[in-house]
């Protein structure tokens, strides 16, 4: 059944174009990818489906429900977790406070009492805590429980937000640029790290990403944005030999550069940056260059450790 | 020695490191290509070489002389100007005013107008609409002028930020043209794109991931390889 | 002490100076401090009859602080329209009682329901206009409320001014002063639940971010006007003290000069610091008391040719350290005094400040809308 | 009634009212300044002309150990007072704050202006006195309608400055550099303007068009306290700053006129009896209705 269901939704900026016609869908434990050159409408995209905008045609289907018009934070306690291009967490409070925030719609006490600080609050809080904590640990991040958010490192915050959507206790998650922000390295752990939760937590996610490997290496399905259209959707593999998502990529009017690109060329890929893949070109995996693949393979033993 | 030297640059936003360390250098005359994804670190570079943004690490030589932690004025007084990413135009005011202030560090006033004149015949479109709003220009009017604007500094080495972003295919091509133009009457071009339309004018390519540089070679030889396939579109669609 | 969580640092004590003795040592010197503190604060400054009406505005004051950084400390909405909320508790109190007969416990409820209705339309206004616009509306909102609502005939007893007779129990200032301070208390233990609970949470969080805020579940529309019906209800309660502090009240004092002293005290205290905002509070409360009876009013007339020094001597003062802490020291009081408030919880005495503290390091600079 | 009085008492109070709005305007005129060129309210716009207003009186009466000078040169020392002081707030209150929040920004304007009360009341004293109109006399006296010549040098002040300020704005590349700020900051500097000095010089326009309102309308008003120019003229001065969106010049200019006819018609029509304080209601109701129904202004278009 799918999670997710949008069907041509558009949308228009005064006079430009930002979504037209664009339907997707995501299926239950599905990691599905959104990717685009810039200014293609994958955030865009992600607003309307989230309630952060309001599409000017279209529909949002979550789970057989139409909840085109409904706002951000209803959203948000039906089961949509999101994270921002730009991380969004509250930087002027600790980790475990911002934990503690994103469970706010699950809080098991009603305002009044909130306010009064009687009843349920202190119970209610004690669990909290727990779950954060329990967050925390699951993402390695016990140490900075009582940092500020704001002084940690991108990659830091870009985790920690991960696990401030997973508080929220999604059903589907929502990705902007996970990795943005990272070295190669950061960005190939968190990759591991979204097989994991997926498995752990049964969660469906859609993520936009740039980073080609990650994309290759998690999403079960891929759809491609360009001009606010959708270009392309499939497979990984046949996402990336499209020739119009590859025009869509490289610039429409280089066949040049494409037709250079297709022919084997010995000299060429010996001349090139010294990570040029060996000749052996089946897996994806294998077709890593040496210093990817030492790399992932950290990435694996981290995996396993999480796991343990 | 080379028009333009980068030594072990690092910069970012607020706590944010963005460029982690990056050398290259430009020679005079040429074109250099930057290509990489969002968040590359693309933008960040022309615009720390701008001085809009700190200098962290690292130097910024031009034409022997050390820019690194230089303000934007000395900066484009030096001779190096930007057209910035997302065209900035001033929308209130108009063409003409626009270029005219794009001459303000300049000391030699008489030599305004010949450079208007100039820049009017890169783009002919510009003298059409010299006296409207540049807030009602298309978005390739826009790019034109944000081009022509910082052409009006008489800079030695002109740099412009994403100058196809949100262009079509033709018009891209056409502001390469004229780009390619500006290069050939002696200025030092270095363009930061993601369409690879606009490679058979690079002399230089520079590609950057994650905000390191992983390619620095000569444009016709970027095009024999796959290496742009690969940071587009990943290892499988470059073999 | 200040806001969400206290940091859990743990005891600097080594293991072999954790005896008995040492434990003495370590919090004999801070429980002197804290009785002699508490000898001043409870004891000695409300007998003084000439200072207990200051003391009884520090109260007063301390309570509208708290329901100003409810609005600008922690959901970031600039409000120079509180001498309106703080009129409205006064009259309302006044009136209830004088006019309507309304028993003396009772009033506090009326001036708390009205500076929460009329902070209701203030926050409806606010989720249309905001920022630099908001902050302009409430003024025009309380400079309104002065000139046209606070001379009404009826509401003012034409123009004479509404009484509000404290009961007889109340008659001496110094208890007067504890009945303040109760309500004081009160809100003190409010605002630290407030920051505890999920409210503050979100509160905190729609200030720094809606979207994220939305993002997490939480309605931030509803949030803001109940931050909006918080902080009126609170400065209506504390205009409602100030009525029986001073017995009748009129119109005219509830002007400019009021909103904005409502806010350097805040500010100057430090923006999402209780204990701070509480000592700016006080600070503004009593500055006039503390010019007049010192060595400062001999200055008087010898370099001024004026004798009004004191009377705008509060103003320099306080725009001075408004000033000082926005450009300067953005934590405010509450900021520069935390070393002594981390000592006097038990750890040792130390000038740095820990940066990763939370919100409790709020930055004066945060002030946003 | 009849409908002749009627009708004059609409005329009169329009009359006044237009009148008093020039001065508004032209406080008006400086905030839009400031608000286009910085992003925030400066709180103290009027208060520079009370400082100014101040400075002249003290000057022309030779008060406060200043030499006594003729009107004119009194009035020159002035407007440059308010200048200063608008130089002054620039430099160590605004600039410091250049990276914090607008709102940050506009606190500490309000908090300049408490401290300039304050100064005013350690130079002037607390009790209350009177401001000499710079121009004395009748330009026109009828049976019911009144202007003098502090009117009309009002008007024509306003006149001036506004064909003055267009040229500035459009002649001048200094005029387009203040204007290129506003609009787009980041590109400005990658022109080599340097964002500081426009600043300064924003801020010192703003305090020359506040000296000039502060004088005028002290002058008109008469009543001479300290923060009397603040509490007079500061809130119908931001409306009609509103009425143009904030960033229009002519909006400004236009909006006090209109801001000052609407506040003096109904003060004089709208009995004490049944609404006190009906100028200052009909203010809060016009600017909650502009910020409602047109945030970006009735007159100006934001840009």
């Amino acid at each position: 059944m799918s999670v997710l269901e949008v069907r041509d939704l558009s949308i228009r900026f005064g006079g430009l174009q930002a979504l037209q016609d664009v339907s997707l869908e995501v299926n239950e434990f599905e990691v599905v990818g959104l990717i685009g050159p810039n200014g293609a409408g994958k955030t865009t995209a992600f607003n309307c489906i989230t309630g952060f905008y309001k599409p000017d045609s279209g529909s949002v289907r979550y789970r057989g429900q139409d909840v085109t018009s409904a706002p951000p934070h209803v959203k948000a306690r039906m089961g949509f977790g999101r994270t921002f291009q730009n991380v969004g967490m509250v930087k002027s409070a600790t980790a475990l406070e911002n934990l503690k925030t994103a469970q706010h719609a699950k809080a098991s006490y009603d305002v009044a009492s909130g306010l009064l600080g009687v009843g349920r609050m202190w119970q209610g809080e004690r669990e909290m805590t727990a779950k954060a904590e329990a967050i925390l640990d699951l993402l390695g991040l016990a140490h900075i429980r009582d940092k500020r958010v704001g002084g940690q490192s991108y990659g830091t915050l870009k985790l920690l937000e991960l696990g401030c959507a997973l508080a929220t206790d999604p059903d589907i998650l929502l990705l902007d640029e996970p990795t943005s922000g990272m070295g190669p390295d950061e960005s190939d752990e968190l990759g591991e790290r979204l097989l994991v939760l997926r498995r752990e937590f049964g969660l469906t996610m859609l993520v936009i990403e740039h980073h080609v490997p990650l994309v290759l290496r998690v999403c079960d399905h891929v759809y491609v944005l360009n001009f606010g259209r959708l270009l392309a959707q499939g497979t990984p593999p046949e996402v990336q030999s499209h020739p119009e998502v590859i025009a869509a990529y490289l610039g429409g009017e280089a066949p040049d550069a494409l037709a250079a690109t297709e022919e084997p060329a010995q000299d060429a890929a010996a001349q090139a940056a010294p990570h040029q893949p060996e000749a052996d070109a089946v897996p994806e995996a294998a077709s890593l260059p040496k210093r990817r693949r030492a790399r992932t393979a950290a990435g694996q033993r981290d995996e396993k450790g999480q796991s343990a | 020695m080379s028009l333009l030297e980068i030594q072990e640059l690092r910069t970012g936003y607020g706590a944010l490191p963005v460029l982690q360390g990056i050398s290259f250098a430009v020679e005079e005359g040429t074109t250099a290509v930057v290509f990489g994804l969002n968040g590359a670190g693309k933008t960040t570079t022309v615009n720390c070489l701008a001085g809009l943004l700190p200098v962290w690490g690292g130097e910024i030589r031009f034409d022997g002389q050390v820019l690194s932690g230089k303000s934007p004025k000395a900066i484009v007084e030096a001779g190096l100007a930007l057209a910035p990413e997302g065209r900035r135009v001033w929308p209130g005011l108009s063409v003409l005013k626009n270029l005219e202030l794009g001459a303000w560090s300049r000391k030699d006033r008489g030599g305004v107008g010949a450079t208007l004149e100039q820049v009017f015949g890169y783009f002919p479109r510009l003298d059409e609409r010299k006296d409207q709003l540049a807030g009602t220009l298309s978005g390739g009017e826009q790019q034109m002028l944000a081009i022509g604007r910082a052409i009006m500094s008489r800079p030695r080495l002109l740099m412009i930020d994403e100058a196809s972003l949100g262009l079509s295919p033709k018009l891209a091509q056409t502001v390469f043209e004229v780009v390619s133009q500006i290069n050939d009457d002696g200025t030092t071009v270095i363009i930061v794109e993601q369409n690879v339309g606009v490679l058979p004018y690079a002399d230089q390519a520079l590609i950057m991931e994650k905000g390191t540089l992983t390619y620095d070679g000569s444009g016709a030889e970027l095009e024999r390889t796959g290496e742009l396939r690969r940071t587009y579109l990943g290892e499988a669609a470059a073999s | 002490m200040t806001a969400l969580d206290s940091p859990p640092v743990p005891a600097p004590v080594a293991a072999d100076r954790s005896g008995l003795g040492h434990q003495a040592l370590r919090w004999t010197p801070r429980l002197l401090v804290l009785m002699a503190l508490a000898y001043v604060v409870l004891v000695r400054m409300p007998n003084d009859q000439t200072f207990a009406p200051f003391a009884q505005d520090a109260a007063i004051y301390g309570i509208v602080g708290l329901s100003l950084n409810i609005l600008l400390g922690y959901t970031g909405q600039l409000s120079l329209g509180h001498n309106g909320f703080y009129g409205i508790g006064a009259f309302a109190a006044a009136y209830s009682l004088t006019v309507k007969g309304v028993p003396f416990g009772l009033t506090f409820v009326i001036a708390g329901l009205a500076g929460a209705v009329f902070a209701l339309i203030m926050g409806v206004v606010a989720l249309r206009i905001t920022g630099l616009y908001l902050a302009l509306i409430t003024l025009v909102f309380g400079l309104t409320l002065e000139d046209s609502l606070f001379q009404v005939a009826w509401l003012t007893n034409e123009g004479a001014g509404q009484q509000a007779n404290r009961p007889e129990w109340l008659f001496d200032e110094t208890r007067y002063f504890y009945f303040c301070l109760a309500f004081l208390a009160v809100a003190l233990y409010l605002d630290w639940v407030l920051l505890r609970s999920k409210t503050g949470r979100a509160l905190l969080a729609l200030k720094e971010n809606e979207r994220v805020a939305e993002a997490f579940g939480i309605n931030v529309t509803a949030f803001k006007l109940l931050a909006f019906v918080l902080s009126g209800a609170l400065c209506g309660i504390a205009g409602g003290l100030f009525a029986f502090r001073v017995g009748l009240v009129v119109g005219s004092g509830f002007g400019f000069a009021l909103a904005l002293t409502f806010v350097l005290m805040t500010v100057v205290g430090g923006l999402g610091s209780r204990l701070g905002v509480v000592m700016g509070a006080t600070l503004f409360a009593t500055l006039d008391y503390v010019l007049h009876s010192t060595w400062v009013h001999h200055i008087n007339g010898f370099v001024f040719r004026t004798d009004n020094l004191d009377q705008f001597a509060v103003g320099f003062i306080g725009a001075l350290g408004l000033i000082l802490t926005l450009v300067q020291y953005p934590g405010g009081i509450g900021q520069q005094v935390r070393p002594i408030t981390r000592w006097l919880s038990g750890h040792p005495f130390s000038i740095h400040d820990d940066k990763d503290a939370g919100p409790a390091a709020v930055e004066g600079s945060s002030v946003r809308a | 009634m009849s409908s002749e009085v009627l009708a004059l008492d609409l005329v009169v109070p329009a009359v006044n009212g237009a009148i008093q709005g020039s001065v508004y305007g032209l406080l008006g005129l400086g905030i839009v300044l400031l608000y286009k060129s910085s992003r925030i309210f400066n709180f103290a716009q009027a208060e520079f002309g009370g400082v100014a207003a101040f400075v002249w009186v003290f000057f022309d009466t030779g008060k406060w150990f200043l030499p006594d000078l003729p009107t004119p040169l009194a009035v020159v020392m002035g407007v440059l007072a308010g200048v200063l002081v608008a130089l002054l707030t620039e430099r160590l209150v605004v600039r410091p704050l250049f990276n914090a929040p607008k709102i940050t920004v506009v606190v500490a304007t309000a908090g300049v202006l408490l401290l300039l009360i304050a100064l005013e009341g350690f130079t002037y004293g607390g009790t209350a006195g009177t401001f000499p109109p710079v121009f004395s006399g009748d330009a026109y006296s009828g049976t019911a309608i009144r202007i003098t010549n502090q009117g009309v040098a009002i008007m024509i002040t306003l006149a001036v400055l506004s064909i003055a300020a267009a040229l500035f704005f459009s002649r001048t590349r200094t005029g387009t550099a203040i204007l290129a700020v506003s609009q787009e900051p980041t590109a400005t500097r990658l022109v080599g303007i340097s964002v500081e000095r426009i600043s300064s010089l924003t801020w010192a326009l703003a305090g020359f068009l506040a000296g000039v309102a502060g004088i005028l309308l002290a002058g008109t008003v008469g009543l001479a306290a300290p923060g009397s120019i603040t509490g007079l003229a500061l809130v119908p001065a931001f409306t009609a700053a509103v009425f143009g969106g904030v960033t229009s010049l002519p909006g400004a200019l236009v909006g006090g006129i209109v801001i000052g006819i609407i506040e003096a018609e109904a003060q004089t029509n709208i009995p004490k009896e049944h609404l006190p304080g009906a100028g200052k209601v009909a203010l809060f109701v016009a600017l909650l209705v502009v910020l409602l129904i047109r945030p970006a202004g009735l007159l100006g278009k934001e840009t």
